[in-house]
Formats: C-alpha cells, structure tokens, sequence
C-alpha cells in the first residue's frame, strides 16, 4: 500500500476513532435522552466519514458516495422516530430523563 | 418473482394510505391477509411454473437479480405464518379501528422489510432492509405509547442503532479490499485477501452486530424488555420472526457464503450458542412475568440455533434452520396464548394466573403442545429440530458441547412446566372466579393457536417427509 | 493533505462542544457545525455529491429536528439549569484527556499495513451507481421514508382520549 | 400330530383349571365335576404316555433357550404318580372343601401346579424347566395365602424361601451355560470341579429347596396350621418331593458326573442324616396331629436325599423307591388328619382321643400308614429303608445309625400319634362323631392298599417304575426286588421298632396319656433346651433374615432422606444463586446493556485476530 494512502487512511481512521470514543461517551453518561440522540447522530457522521475516505483511497467514490447518501436517508428518519419517542416520553411523564427507563429489569 | 413479495406489498400500501380512510380501514386487514396468504403459497409452491413465467417480467424491472434459494424460502414461509398470525391477534387486542389501521401498515412494512433481508444479495441492501424492521419494529413497540413500551422501544432503538453502526463499519472497511458490496464479490475480494487484522476486526465487528440483533448472551440485554413492552401481538411478530430473521438468519448467510468457515469462528458459534442456551434457561427459571420468561426461553433456543450452526457441517447448517422454523411455529404459539391470557387477565404475572385452562381450554391444551415441542419431546416437531443438532454435534466430535445441550433441554423442561404449572394447571386463585368475562377467547387467539399446534403435531409426525423436503436441499446448499 | 488535518481537528473540536455544550440548544448548533465540516472534508476527498447531502441534510433538516423537538420539550427552569450543568461538567471533564490520548495511541499506531487496498480502476460515477447498480436500495430509502412518516403520525398524535 | 401330544400334559390343566376360574362361585357342583373329570383325564392320558418315548422341541428366544419337552421312562413315571395323587386328592376336597369358600380359587391352584410341574418334569431345557418350576412358587403362595386370614405370613415365608432356592437354581443355570454353552438337560455333562462344583452346589439348593429339606424346611410346619389341609396332602407331600427328588437325581446322575466318592455325594449324603435326625426329633414332641406329620414329611426328604448321596446302586434305587413310597403313605396319612379334623373339629392332640369306635376306618388306613412310615416288615416303607440303609451301610456307618435312629423316632411318635388321637380316652365332650364322608374314605382306602401292595409285591414297583430309571450298567446287574439281601440289617431294624414300642409303653406307663409317652425324652436335661429354642424358632433361618433385612431397611432409609434433601433443599439453592447471576445482566438500563456489548465485542474481535493471525 503506497505509503501516502496509508498515511491519508490512519489519520482519517485515528479522527474517526476519536469521533466514535465521543459518541460512545456521550451515550453512556448523558441523562438528557435527546443528547443520547444526538450520541448516535454523532456515531454516524464518524462512519460516513470513513466510508468516504474509504472511496477516496479505493477510487469507489461513485460506490460510496451512493451508500452515504442512502445511509443519510435512513439515519434521518431514525433521528426522527427517536425525536418521537424522547416526546412522547416526555408527555407521559413531564422528563427525559434517562433514569426513569430503568423499570423493566430481571 | 422475488419482487413480488417486496413490491406489491408497498404499492398496496400507498394505495391504502391515499385516499378514501373510511373504506381502507374495513378492507385493510382482508387485504393484508389476502398478501401473507399470497406469500405462502408461493414460497410452499415456488417451483410450479406460475410463478415463473407469469411474474417474470417484473424481475426485469429490477436489474439486481435476488437470491431465491431454499434457505431463503423457509425464511418467507416463516415470516408469512408468523406475520398472519400477529395480524389475527392484532385485530382482536387493538380495538379502534384507525389504530388497528395503522398497525397494519407498519405491520406490512416490517413484513417487506424481513422479505427484503431474505432476498437480498447485497450487504448494503442487507443493511437498508435491517434498518426498515429495526425502525418499523421500534414503532410498534412504542405503538400503545405507556411509558413501559417507550422503554422497550428506546432500548431497542438505542442498541439497534450501535449494531447498525458496528456493521456499516465493518461494511466501509471491507470496501477497502472489494470492489462492491454484494456477496460475491465481497467473498471474493476475502478470499484473495491475506488474513489481515483490518479485514479480521471487520469480520469480528459485522458478526457482532449480528449478535445484538439477534439477542445472543452478552449481547441480549435489551431483548427481554423490548418484548414485554410490545403489545402482545408486536411480541408474537418480535419473538416469532424479528431477531431470527435480523440476527441469526443473516448470519448463516453472510459466515457461510461472505465471510466463510473457519475453525475460530466456528468455536466462537459454538461457544456464544452454548453460553446463551445456559444464561437464557437459567434466567427464564427464576421469571414472574410470563412474556419476560418466554423472550428468555426465546435466546435459550436460539442459542441452539446457533450451536447447531456453529458445527459448520451441513447436518447441523440443516437443523439450525429446520430449529429455526420450528422456534417461529412453537415460540408464537406460546406468545399468542400469552395475549390470550393478558386479554383476559389484563396482566401477565404469573404468581396472579393459576388454573386457567378451566376457563381456557384451548388456549391450555396449545400451550401444553407448544412447551413440549419447545423442551423436545419426541412426537413434536422441537424434538426433531433439536436431535438433529444433537447428532451434527456429536458426528464433529464436539462431545462436550453435545452433552451439555442435552442437559440444558431439563432446564427447558424446568421453568416451562413451571410456568405451564403456575399458568394454566393448579388452581384459580379468589380474585379471578368472580371476574366475569375469563372465559375462551375469541377465533382470533383461538384460530391461529389451534394451526400452529397443527404446524408443530404434522411436522413433528410426518418428520421424514419433512426432513426430505426441506431440510436435504437446504443441506445441499451449504455443501458447496 | 495538512488542510484535512485542520478541518479534522476543527471537527473533532465542534464535537467536543456538541457533547459538552451546557445548554441543548448549543449541542444541536455544536452539531451542525461539525456536519459543515464533515461536508467540506468530503468535498476536498472528492465526493461532492454526498458533500452536498451531508450539508442540506445533516446540518440542515436534523438540527430543524432537534430544535423543534428540544422547544416542544419544556426547558428547564434556570435554577435547575446550573444544578444540572454543574453536574455535567464533573461527569465530562474525562473527555478531553480521553480524546487526546485516544488520538495519541490511534495516531501512533495507525492500522497495520499488512494488506493492499485495492484501486478500481473505471470507477462510475455517482448517478449511474445510485439509479442503475443500487435500486434495490432506493426501493429500501422509499420504504423507509414511508414507515418514518407512519411513526410520526404514530408517535407524535396526541391520544383523543386523554 | 404325535410330538404335540406331548403338550397335553401341560395344556389340559391349564385349560381346566381357567375354564374353573370363568365359572361363577355359585356354580360349586359344576366346579368339583370339572376338576374331577380333567385330573381323571390327565390320569388316562398320563397313563397312555407311560411307556412312550417322545421329544418336542420350539425355539423360543434363541441363545440356546428353547422349549424343548423330552419324555422318558422316568418323567413319565413322574407324570403319572403326579396325576394319581392329583386325582385322588380331587377327589377327596370335592368332599373336605364342601362348605369353604375358597374351593374355586383351590381347584385352580391345584390344577395349574399339576399343569406346571408336569411342565417342569417334561422339559428338557434348563430354562424352560425354570419357567415351570417358578410357576409351581405362585400357585404355593396362592393356595397358603387362601388358607385364612393369618395364612398371609406363612405365604409370604413360604414364598420368599421357595425364592431363595430358586434363585439359587436360576444362578447354577446360568453357570451351566456359561461352562457347557447349551441348556438342552440331555446334553449336559459337566464335572464337578470348580465353577463345576459351585453349579452343583447351587442347584443342588435348589432342588432340596424344592423338596422341602432341612435349610429351607421351615414354612412346612406354620403351612401346616394355616393352609387348607388338601394343600398339604397335595403339595408339600408329593408334588415336592416328586419333582424336587426328580430333579436331585437327574443332576447326580446325568447333568454332573459324579463319583460315588466324590466330596458332592459326601455333602448331600450329610444333609440327608441331618435332615433325617433334626426333624424326626422335632416331630417327636408335637403337640398337633398336622404340624407332627409336617415335620416327618421333612425328615422322610432327609432317607431320599442320603439314599441318591450315597451313589450306591442300592442307596440310589432305594432313595428314589422311598421317594414314592413317602409320596403315598405321606399324602394317606394327610388325608386321615383331615378326616379327624373334618368330624372331630379340631387336629389338636389334647382335645383329640377315643376316635377308633367312632371312625374305625380312618383309624385302619392310619395304622397301615404309619407302619409302613416307620418301616414295619411288610409295608412298602420297610424295604425303601432298607435299601437306603444297605446303601448307607456302604459309604459308613454314621450315615447308617442316622437312618436308624430316623427309623426308632418315627416309630415312636408315630405310636404316640396314634394312641393319643385314636386309643386315648376321648377329652373333648363333642362325643358323637360320625364316619369320614365315602368320597373321603375311598382316596385314603386306595392309598393304603397301595402300600400294601407295593411292600408286599415290591418286585412291581422296583421293576416297573424305579430301575429302568436307572438302567442295567448303574444297577451293577443286581435286583433289588424281593425281600432284603441282607439279613442283619433287617434284624437290627426289627429290634428297632421292638425298642421304639417298649419305650412307647414305658412313657405311657410314666405319664398316664398316650399323648406324653415321648416326655420323658422331651424333658431330658440337654435335649429340652434345644427343643423348646428351635419350638419358637431360633434357628429360623427366614427370622434370622428378617432381623437382617430390618437393620439393613434402617441404613437404606438414612440414605434416602440424604438423597431427598440434594433434591429438595440443595438443588433449588444452587438454581436459585445462578438464576439470579443470569439475571443481573439484565439491570435495566440500556448503558450497561451497551456496556456489555461492546465490551463483549471487543473480546470477540480481540479472540478472532489473536487466534486466526496465530493460525
């Protein structure tokens, strides 16, 4: 692999990991469940990241440029079942905080 | 011909949403019935020339061509059965009709969801039509919208989503070595490739993920909560079809024709089958509620699946899915009894029911015929199922493995007769005499029970021809 | 390629700020911010198409999401506001380190080299690839758009009843 | 056709005996004619298959087992003395058993142990054989059981040591197997030393089990009481000692090859004088006119067994002759015992006394029975023991002064029997007693002349039946019929019986009443304290068992309350302890559940790199 490529591919995939530690983080410690979202949001802009950087390197931009868009699409519309979810949360019982979903357990 | 069974489906849907409500609502059920229906027939009789020649055109339509093979029809057939089933059940626990309306579609969706996973030849495709059931799936456990359901919702969304990130990872990382995302590209590319350790924590990372989706041990934390928060008709769907098809179908398919076979992945197979069969009957023991000791009996039984697959021989490939079939008939059969129950109890704690097959006949003596087939007692289809297993493991030398599946179906044994006992034998505690309606339920609980019941008494008898049917070709598939 | 380098680093800043932002509002905008950057690294690795996506997309529909969502949610009184803040910070404070030696390590090892990717060499362009080679995958993006729009309705109506 | 006729022996009875069992209880006449008409016919039959020799033989469950039937001069002798009694003794309960209500379930009994042992007699395969002769234990246990409502003990001991003898002739059949590879009898030649001898030894138990010899001995006296008294007359007098003499003699003679010197003839003819002295002694001091001919039915066993030890030509043909002499005279005097106790109510001697003006008959058939037990000259019993003495003489003389001080006591209580229960002033007030019923008298008035006949003619019987058994070469070319050959002994044996009636007169001159004539020795220092211990069964060896089997009961009960606590109390803790580990993974927030996963996907990724970089 020519040394360029690999440089460019473990600089991008070092920043993706860091991207992927602060999602993670910010899933697990959080208790606002809207910042859990936007967690996960932040895990896929990592991955989509990669996933061009992985075109870019390979020259399969058209490839994954497709694959971003549609994975978009589908996060879009997770991000808002996930919106609807955290709301209707919220009306039943006035929080969204995540230590009130710890009733189903055993 | 695939594609009829993603497509229709979803001009049906857009025709139903359009216009006129009124008229949609009354005919959406029949209409929804009338597809299952349709997808049953064509997976029992895909080779009949109808289908060939008279749906051909609309293959056309789609350039990618589909990987229809007998792995796949039995996963259709399954799908189709438990999908009626949940759509029965629906219509009777979800009374207003504009909701009933609703959960129609997203039944509808989820359904053309698991038949894309089924027919797809692709990864990324694969992941798009993950994505579709995961999502439809979420909603419909959030559908009643109490807080219990949005918990089990939000769980499953949150790990859904970490098992979806896992693989479109590992999917950006294989892109690296193979030109395209379909299957046999990508398993040409692995072959080629030397045994790298990006390629391997790909691999590692993909199966993973396939894990949470399936709700194998460690990774299974969210699946008995998502189910007891389901209304009990999504629990059926969820517990019948959701993960087999998710976790554990997708994951024959990509090790045995993407990834390929090889010693360590078998041994991780067999080891995470094993560990999930002895955690999900350990914890199903010490249960309260009914539904949460189904979903754990539901991981102990798919660990079997896995154990079976993990042999990597073509017996145990075999019996893995023939278990597969046999889980979806007798895991809903016990889920549609326990709406049964919760319709007429309006909870599901066991230390409350007592006696019930008094009232409830029917629903008592499926379930009895459903616990039995799950603990593998001989006449019923489980038995077969779980033999078959027994012996692939036995024939490649895993002894222990072997012996100690064999023991674990005494812990199936245990907490189901327990819960068949604390259910439905004993006697009828005070509170529940005088309640006046505890008596049968209606055809939509009775009629799918008394089918699936046949299901496992036919297939458990007339195993041989069964056997041959279904269960050679699939062995042949995964012979090559 | 030290151009990349910056824009990373400023990503990888906006999202420590996301993360660590007191308010939601300033989360969702630290949000959008780190998408612009996103989108600009992917116009410099040639992939304009997803650039653009990213941009109207990510930046812009998501954050109308999360900025209707968070007003729908009834905000916290200000009081509670510095409890929680100050109950954030000492939760977070491990964040930056982590980064920095996660970057450290990451940066140092870097991925074993002990393979060639591989370089296609007619690569098709977008349009083609998306309409002819993935429609089984546009048919997915349709679907999928269709069971969002039911789970809105599902989720989102108010019950009659209550 | 011919071969199947000899399945009728076996089939006939069984067919009476379950066409009986469907008739209704009420129908009582019917019943007593069935079973009267089917033992006549097995007689006829018996009679026609006398002379015949015949095989039959189907495979039943391979391994060598197959249900062969052989007939030969000596089970057909056997048959056809089995058929006689049964006849005789049919005859003789359609009368005693008039108004008990167990005749039906008795006449069923009687038939399929006639059905049986005739299977037992006629097999030629050891395991076959076996089948019959573990039937003949449940019809034992069934006809003692319908006895009363006390019998049940006396079945259930009679049944358990019956159990014992059988389980140790089921043991010698599997060794025989194992050392000859065949079970065909026929066939069997086995020598007699070590695994040899440990058959020997084991069936040898099992056919004196049968026969009711000293070890096994003990259920005859208790059957005696609690049993109907036709049972008695039937079984332990002939149907034992036929069919467990048979079978002693077939293994001394043609399954082992033993020689006279042998320590095997050694042991048997040692059990035979013990049996012999014990149970005549025993005998001596009964007080019960059924329990003291119980217990001579045992000491009689004791002459069989020492004449076929002895190995002797004369010791073998006089055993086997005394075998059928007992049979008759033993069963005769069974049948007087129930006639007394049929008209004079009850068998006990105290109250017995002064029948012989009221019952003449019965009192002359006891008189020539009793004579011809004790061996008075002309009897047939006379030269039975004569020959068992000769024989005994031969192989040594402590052999032979068992025989004879067998022979002084028998004579003895047998006098003291008689006079206590026929001479003695009557005791008990019921002074009118009648006459036995005809159909009583003619069984014992038949029996009787028999004896006769056999002592007098005793040429017909050693001619007929007994030597051809044997066969010239093992007769050493001598004839045993006629009067004895030699002389002394028969003068010794004469002083015998004068010294056993001069010491009858002097104990009846000491102690007044015929019934204490034998007190003097019942009372002597040494012999009293063993008496009155064995009386109350000390030397019991099914007492000495149970004591065992209570103790060892104890052990296995501690045992089983451990077990029930592993179950009951220490399984459901450990479940407990793991149930709860498998379900606090699940502890309700979707962090830990994250936690774990990946958590659990790193360790996946880091076992797949680690070990398919190393492969």
């Amino acid at each position: 692999m020519s040394p360029d490529t690999w440089h460019i591919l473990s600089v991008f995939v070092a920043f993706v990991a860091v991207l992927f530690v602060c999602g993670i983080y910010s899933i697990l410690v959080t208790r606002n469940l809207l910042r859990t979202v936007i967690g996960i949001e932040i895990l896929i802009k990592g991955v989509t990241l990669l996933l061009i950087v992985v075109g870019y390197i390979t020259n399969q931009t058209g490839l994954t440029q497709s694959l971003v868009i549609t994975i978009i699409v589908i996060e879009v519309v997770v991000m808002v079942i996930a919106g609807g979810i955290a709301l209707s949360m919220f009306r039943n019982i006035d929080s969204i905080d995540t230590r009130n979903l710890t009733k189903l357990k055993g | 011909m695939p594609s009829l069974l993603v497509l229709i489906p979803l001009f049906g849907i857009i025709l139903l949403n359009l216009p006129f409500r009124r008229l949609n609502e009354k005919y959406v059920f029949w209409f929804a019935v009338f597809l299952l229906s349709v997808q049953i027939l064509f997976t029992i009789s895909h080779h009949s020339l109808f289908w060939q020649q008279g749906m051909g055109y609309i293959d056309s339509f789609f350039k990618v061509d589909f990987a229809i093979d007998s792995l796949s029809f039995i996963m259709l057939l399954c799908i189709a059965i438990v999908s009626m089933v949940s759509l029965s059940v629906s219509r009777y626990t979800i009374p207003d009709p504009r909701e009933r309306f609703k959960f129609i579609n997203l039944l509808m969706i989820a359904a053309i969801g698991m038949n894309g996973i089924v027919i797809t030849k692709d990864l990324f495709s694969l992941y798009v039509f993950l994505e579709i059931t995961a999502l439809s799936s979420v909603v419909l456990i959030a559908f009643q919208k109490d807080m219990n359901a949005l918990e089990g919702a939000f769980k499953y969304l949150i790990l859904s989503s970490i098992a979806t990130i896992m693989m479109l990872f590992s999917i950006a990382l294989i892109l690296l070595v193979s030109p395209g995302t379909s299957f046999a590209v990508i398993a040409a590319a692995l072959k080629e490739s030397p045994n790298s350790a990006v390629i391997i924590f790909a691999m590692g990372i993909f199966i993973c993920g396939l894990f949470i989706k399936g709700g194998l041990v460690p990774f299974h934390g969210w699946l008995p909560d998502a189910y007891t928060a389901a209304p009990s008709a999504v629990s059926i769907l969820l517990a019948g079809i959701v993960t087999k098809v998710c976790g554990i179908y997708t994951a024959i398919r990509v090790i045995a024709f993407v990834f390929g076979f090889n010693e360590v992945i078998k041994s991780l197979f067999m080891f995470i089958g094993l560990f999930s069969i002895l955690i999900g009957a350990l914890a199903a023991l010490g249960q309260k509620d009914l539904k949460r000791l189904l979903a754990y009996s539901s991981i102990s039984q798919v660990g079997y699946i896995i154990l079976g697959f993990g042999t990597g021989t073509a017996l145990g490939m075999a019996g893995a899915v023939f278990h597969i079939f046999n889980h979806a008939v007798f895991k809903s059969l016990l889920f549609v009894n326990a709406a049964a129950v919760e319709k007429r109890i309006g909870s599901s704690d066991l230390d409350r029911m007592g006696g019930l097959s008094y009232r409830m006949p029917i629903t008592g003596s499926t379930s009895v015929i459903g616990v039995l087939s799950t603990c593998g007692i001989p006449p019923l289809a489980g038995f077969w199922s779980k033999l078959v297993i027994i012996i692939a493991l036995w024939q490649s030398g895993h002894y222990m493995y072997g012996t100690i599946a064999v023991l674990a179906s005494i812990l199936t044994l245990a907490y189901l007769l327990l819960m068949q006992r604390k259910a439905f034998f004993g006697k009828l505690p005070k509170e529940l005499e005088n309640l006046k309606d505890l008596k049968e339920v209606g055809p939509e609980f009775t009629l799918p029970s008394i089918i699936l019941a046949m299901i496992t008494i036919s297939v458990g008898v007339f195993f041989p021809f069964v056997f041959d049917k279904f269960v050679v070709p699939i062995k042949s598939i995964f012979m090559q | 390629m030290t151009i990349n380098i910056i824009l990373l680093i400023a990503m990888t800043i906006a999202t420590l700020w996301t993360v660590m932002g007191r308010s939601l509002l300033k989360a969702t905008l630290g949000l959008a911010v780190t998408s612009v950057v996103i989108s600009v690294l992917m116009f410099r690795l040639d992939s304009p198409m997803a650039a653009v996506f990213e941009l109207s997309v990510c930046a812009g529909l998501i954050t109308i999401i999360f900025v209707s969502a968070i007003s729908l949610v009834k905000p916290l009184t200000h009081k509670e506001a510095i409890v929680v803040s100050k109950d954030r910070m000492k939760r977070f404070r491990y964040l930056p380190l982590l980064v920095i030696l996660f970057g450290v390590i990451a940066g140092f090892f870097g991925i074993p080299n002990d393979f060639k990717p591989i370089y296609v060499a007619l690569a098709n362009d977008v349009r083609t690839v998306l309409w002819s080679l993935r429609q089984f995958d546009m048919f997915g993006q349709i679907v999928i758009i269709i069971a969002g729009a039911l789970g809105v309705v599902v989720l989102f109506r108010e019950k009659e009843k209550r | 056709m011919l071969t199947n006729v000899l399945l009728l022996p076996i089939t006939v009875p069984t067919a009476a005996a379950l066409l009986i069992l469907m008739l209704p209880k009420k129908f009582r006449a019917a019943i007593d004619a069935i079973s009267l008409f089917g033992s006549f016919l097995i007689l006829l039959l018996s009679i026609l298959l006398f002379k015949r020799n015949l095989s039959y033989s189907m495979p039943a469950l391979g391994f060598g087992i197959e249900f062969s039937l052989r007939l030969y001069h000596f089970s057909g002798f056997i048959v056809l003395a089995a058929a006689f009694f049964v006849f005789l003794i049919t005859l003789y309960s359609n009368a005693f058993l008039r108004e008990k209500s167990y005749s039906k379930q008795f006449y069923v009994y009687l038939l399929l142990s006639l059905a049986f042992i005739n299977g037992a007699v006629l097999s030629d395969n050891l395991v076959s054989m076996l089948f019959f002769w573990e039937g003949m234990l449940i019809t034992l246990f069934g006809m003692i059981y319908i006895g009363g409502k006390r019998s049940f003990k006396t079945a259930t001991k009679a049944f358990i040591i019956a159990g014992v003898g059988d389980l140790c002739l089921m043991l010698g059949v599997a060794i025989c197997f194992y050392i000859s590879g065949t079970l065909a009898i026929s066939k069997l030649h086995i020598p007699i030393s070590g695994i040899g001898g440990a058959a020997f030894i084991l069936l040898m138990m099992g056919a004196i089990a049968k026969a009711g010899s000293m070890p096994f001995h003990t259920w005859i006296p208790d059957a005696a009481i609690d049993a109907p008294l036709p049972f008695m007359a039937i079984v332990p007098a002939s149907f034992e000692k036929l069919l467990g003499i048979y079978f002693l003699s077939r293994i001394s003679l043609d399954i082992f090859e033993m020689s006279p010197d042998s320590w095997a003839s050694m042991t048997l003819m040692i059990i035979g004088s013990i049996t012999i002295v014990f149970a005549v002694s025993m005998a001596l001091i009964q007080k019960n006119y059924k329990r003291l001919l119980s217990y001579h039915a045992i000491s009689q066993v004791g002459y069989m067994i020492l004449g076929i030890g002895t190995l002797v030509p004369a010791g073998i043909v006089g055993g086997l002759f005394h075998m059928i002499n007992n049979v008759m005279y033993k069963s005769c005097l069974f049948l007087t015992g129930g006639a007394v106790e049929k008209q004079a109510g009850t068998t006990d001697l105290e109250k017995l006394g002064g029948l012989k003006k009221y019952m003449p008959v019965t009192f002359i058939c006891y008189v020539i029975t009793a004579a011809s037990i004790s061996g008075v000259p002309p009897f047939n019993g006379f030269f039975s023991k004569e020959l068992v003495c000769e024989g005994a003489l031969e192989r040594g003389f402590i052999f032979y002064l068992a025989a004879i001080i067998g022979a002084f006591l028998t004579a003895a209580s047998f006098l003291k029997l008689g006079h206590a229960a026929f001479l003695d002033k009557s005791k008990n007030g019921k002074l009118p007693i009648k006459e036995a019923p005809i159909r009583m008298l003619i069984p014992m008035i038949a029996i009787a002349a028999l004896c006769v006949l056999f002592g007098v003619w005793n040429s017909l019987p050693l001619k007929l039946f007994i030597q051809p058994i044997l066969g010239q070469e093992r007769l050493g070319g001598r004839d045993f019929s006629g009067m004895p050959h030699n002389s002394l002994l028969v003068v010794i044996t004469i002083m015998v019986l004068l010294g056993a009636l001069l010491n009858h007169r002097y104990g009846v001159k000491k102690h007044g009443s015929g019934l204490k004539a034998a007190e003097h020795i019942h009372h002597a220092p040494v012999l009293s304290y063993i008496f009155n211990k064995a009386e109350n069964g000390y030397f019991d060896p099914y007492n000495i068992g149970l004591n065992i089997s209570y103790g060892f009961s104890k052990v296995a009960f501690l045992f089983d309350r451990a077990i029930d606590w592993v179950y009951n109390v220490f399984i459901i803790k450990v479940s407990k302890v793991f149930t709860a580990a498998a379900r606090s993974l699940n502890d309700g927030s979707y962090k830990s559940y994250i936690i774990w996963s990946l958590l659990a996907t790193g360790a996946v990724v880091i076992f797949l790199i680690k070990s398919m970089i190393g492969a």
